[in-house]
């Protein structure tokens, strides 16, 4: 299974910063093994959050994201104990979902 | 599309900076340097603020705290320098001199020494594979990452009391300055002068404190090559290989001695965590 | 040659040196522990830890060598140069180029015998169009335009890069030929790069 | 994948997919299975735009991109997008020299998010890094900032 993912949510105001670092290979399909194979293509292809089970951001991504991948994202509206929780899928079909309560300011 | 070999061909494609008319033998322009350089620094707090490093101190935390190996025993009766189980601030005070092995020893060493004693873990084993790759990130490597974490933002204080602890830095600063191979190198021909890079890759001076600190501080470290988290003895490892030596062993005494002899010279400097690196 | 050179080591060692040293002097145990701790792996033998004469003198004088036996060893690296038979040593700078580029060489994960690289752009500017270079050496940039290109200065090129020790005794920079690092073609052919009034080192 | 352009810039969808979602209807991963396969696999920034579905995009000085001029590691090239354009509904993200250029999209129809991304890149070479909004008047918006993938000490 997948390691958890890293999540961090600061609150600024009424604004939510949230900055994610999720362990994947994020392999290109390029990539030669120490064996002299191609390592096929594995990587995070959605991305989707919720705040409190309502879907409030998503993404879609290639093989061009850098390995252990970190994103950051801007919620509007959230608050001190929302339930945060950050979603990826692959293209093997492996997928991880972790969850933070929103922090006070 | 991480072919080293790819970047290194696409350094043509960079656009020249105007040429002064320079003579031969004078220093290479010093604004055209500084761009390059002061360009990586901007980004550099960028990387550092959201470093994938984390991910391998939780893996590391994990494994601290389960009970692994024949032994079925966790780490939590390791003894890093500050008694069993004291994890926080034990990085920066090592290596230091431990009365059970009647010897010094750096961080890894020493959690390497508790894998085997305390759990049960071959240590030949553990020095077969010693490296992170692509694809596999030795335990070790994990929970040195996790340990280093619990350092973080305290001052590099490794201990120099013990005559065992002195000879060690002794030791490994003769190690530094011994030149050998089939290209004449010693650590401090390349890392002996202030200022200097290979390539556009900045060479900190471990002669000196504030210069020295400024790699002490990025290991364990997550190098964007390749994406894998190194530790201080991947380091050394590589760099002894370019300096055209044979290869050190894993957790050996004579990189312990050399780790001392860079440890030391960091002292009194703030230690930032796990870094980023190149 | 390295024998030579150890053999003048033993002759003048002990004048330079201080009385022999107890067996647990720091610099007696590092090597000790260099040669217990470190194992041979592929090209890179233990012989790579056995400090040559030049070496041993250079360890043991900071990189400051009392100036006579400087000359004498840099003398005797000089007669250990192999001056090409035809008597050429300038050679294709776009071949040098190549070869200024290659990074690889005599480490433990370089194939035996197969032909490396000068390492040069490492720890020199050279080539206006390379924007990644080293700043461990001095810049080479406009190096012929400068420093001209007739008879001797190929000949002090062509030395420089064979065995930069018969110059500077404890220059930081490599021994190329001297240990087989390079050939004589690629000496020639960074001759080229450097010197070559066509090369993009001197426009 | 019945059709590869059904999740564009301008996803449709997007609402109908979250109150599925609310309801319990669907799960996350279903309801994004519409990954956009053939913009993905486009070797042409102009073939992904087209699989995208954006048509002439207009240079816009309200897109803010931060990415080094010169890299550190073309392994890992740090990106920050703001967009100050209103209505803006999605931010995709191509690097016009890689063998696959499309590498990103980021949705923001729901309303929550502001019009801002942080991600982190590979790029085999130097390139542009092309950004285009998608806005909800249907127009899109686009920005351009090069960066150099240069040698580091690499070599040995």
């Amino acid at each position: 299974m997948a390691d958890p993912m890293k999540i961090r949510a600061k609150l600024d105001g009424d604004v939510l910063d949230v900055r994610v670092l999720m362990a994947h290979p994020m392999e290109t399909g390029q990539r030669k093994d120490g064996a002299g194979n191609l390592v096929p293509l594995h990587f995070i292809q959605t991305i989707t959050a919720q705040l409190n089970g309502r879907p409030v951001f998503q993404a879609e991504t290639s093989q061009a994201v850098s390995r252990n991948p970190v994103f950051g994202f801007k919620l509007k509206g959230a608050k001190t104990g929302d339930k945060l929780s950050i979603t990826w899928t692959d293209n093997k079909g492996d997928k991880r979902t972790d969850e933070v309560t929103v922090p006070t300011a | 599309m991480t072919r080293t070999l790819a970047l290194c061909a696409a350094a043509a494609l960079v656009a020249a900076a105007p040429v002064p008319q320079a003579a031969g033998q004078t220093k290479p322009p010093a604004v055209e340097r500084d761009a390059t350089t002061e360009e990586f620094e901007k980004f550099r707090a960028v990387l550092e603020a959201d470093n994938p490093a984390e991910l391998f101190e939780l893996r590391g935390a994990a494994l601290w705290k389960t009970p692994r190996g024949p032994k079925n025993a966790s780490l939590e009766r390791c003894d890093l320098g500050l008694g069993p189980g004291v994890v926080k601030g034990a990085y920066v005070q090592l290596p230091r001199y431990f009365a059970d092995t009647g010897k010094v020893m750096d961080a890894e060493q020493r959690i390497v020494h508790c894998m085997v004693t305390l759990q049960g873990f071959d240590a030949a084993a553990l020095a077969k594979q010693p490296f992170s790759n692509e694809t596999r990130t030795p335990d070790p490597v994990a929970i040195t990452t996790f340990v280093a974490g619990q350092s973080r933002g305290m001052k590099i204080a490794p201990p120099q009391t013990r005559p065992q602890e002195r000879e060690a830095y002794a030791v490994g600063r003769e190690i530094f300055f011994y030149r050998a191979g089939g290209y004449d190198f010693s650590c401090a021909s390349c890392h002996g002068e202030d200022g200097k890079r290979i390539r556009t890759q900045q060479l900190p001076n471990f002669t000196r404190p504030e210069e020295a600190i400024r790699s002490y501080q990025g290991w364990p470290g997550y190098r964007m090559t390749g994406g894998v988290m190194h530790t201080l003895q991947w380091r050394l490892n590589d760099c002894f290989r370019q300096q055209r030596f044979p290869e050190p062993g894993y957790v050996s005494d004579s990189l312990t001695a050399l780790l001392t002899y860079l440890a030391v010279n960091s002292k009194g400097q703030v230690y930032k965590g796990p870094g980023i690196k190149r | 040659m390295q024998r030579l050179a150890a053999l003048l080591l033993a002759a003048t060692a002990p004048a330079i040196l201080a009385p022999p040293a107890a067996a647990d002097d720091p610099r007696t145990a590092a090597v000790t522990a260099l040669q217990r701790d470190f194992k041979p792996r592929g090209i890179a033998t233990m012989n790579f830890l056995v400090e040559d004469g030049v070496q041993a003198i250079c360890n043991r004088t900071d990189d400051k060598p009392p100036k006579e036996i400087a000359q004498r060893l840099e003398q005797d690296q000089l007669a250990g140069i192999r001056w090409p038979a035809d008597g050429k040593l300038v050679g294709d700078w776009k071949s040098g180029e190549r070869i200024a580029q290659n990074g690889r060489g005599m480490t433990w994960s370089d194939p035996a015998n197969a032909p490396g690289g000068g390492s040069c752009y490492n720890c020199h500017r050279i080539g206006p169009q390379e924007t990644s270079f080293g700043t461990i050496g001095p810049s080479l940039f406009q190096f012929g335009k400068t420093r001209g290109s007739g008879p001797d200065m190929q000949r002090y090129v062509y030395g420089k890069i064979y065995n930069a020790k018969a110059f500077s005794l404890c220059s930081q920079m490599p021994r190329f030929d001297h240990v087989g690092a390079l050939s004589e073609q690629q000496i020639k052919d960074l001759v080229a790069l450097l010197l070559d009034p066509g090369s993009p080192v001197n426009k | 994948m019945t059709e590869p352009s059904r999740r564009t810039a301008l996803k449709r969808s997007g609402a109908l997919a979250a109150a599925a979602m609310a309801a319990g209807l669907l799960r996350p991963a279903e309801a994004l299975a519409d990954w956009n396969k053939s913009a993905f696999e486009s070797k042409t920034v102009a073939d992904a735009l087209r699989n995208l579905k954006i048509a002439s995009p207009a240079d816009s000085k309200d897109i803010v991109i931060r990415a080094p001029d010169i890299a550190e590691n073309g392994a890992v090239v740090p990106i920050e997008i703001q967009s100050n354009i209103p209505g803006t509904k999605s931010i995709a993200v191509l690097i016009e020299k890689n063998p696959f250029p499309y590498a990103a999209s980021f949705d923001f129809a729901q309303g929550a998010a502001l019009p801002f991304i942080a991600l982190r890149v590979k790029m085999g070479e130097t390139s542009n890094v092309r950004v285009v909004v998608a806005t909800a008047d249907g127009k899109f918006h686009a920005a351009v900032k090069e960066v150099k993938v240069t040698i580091g000490g690499c070599g040995g």
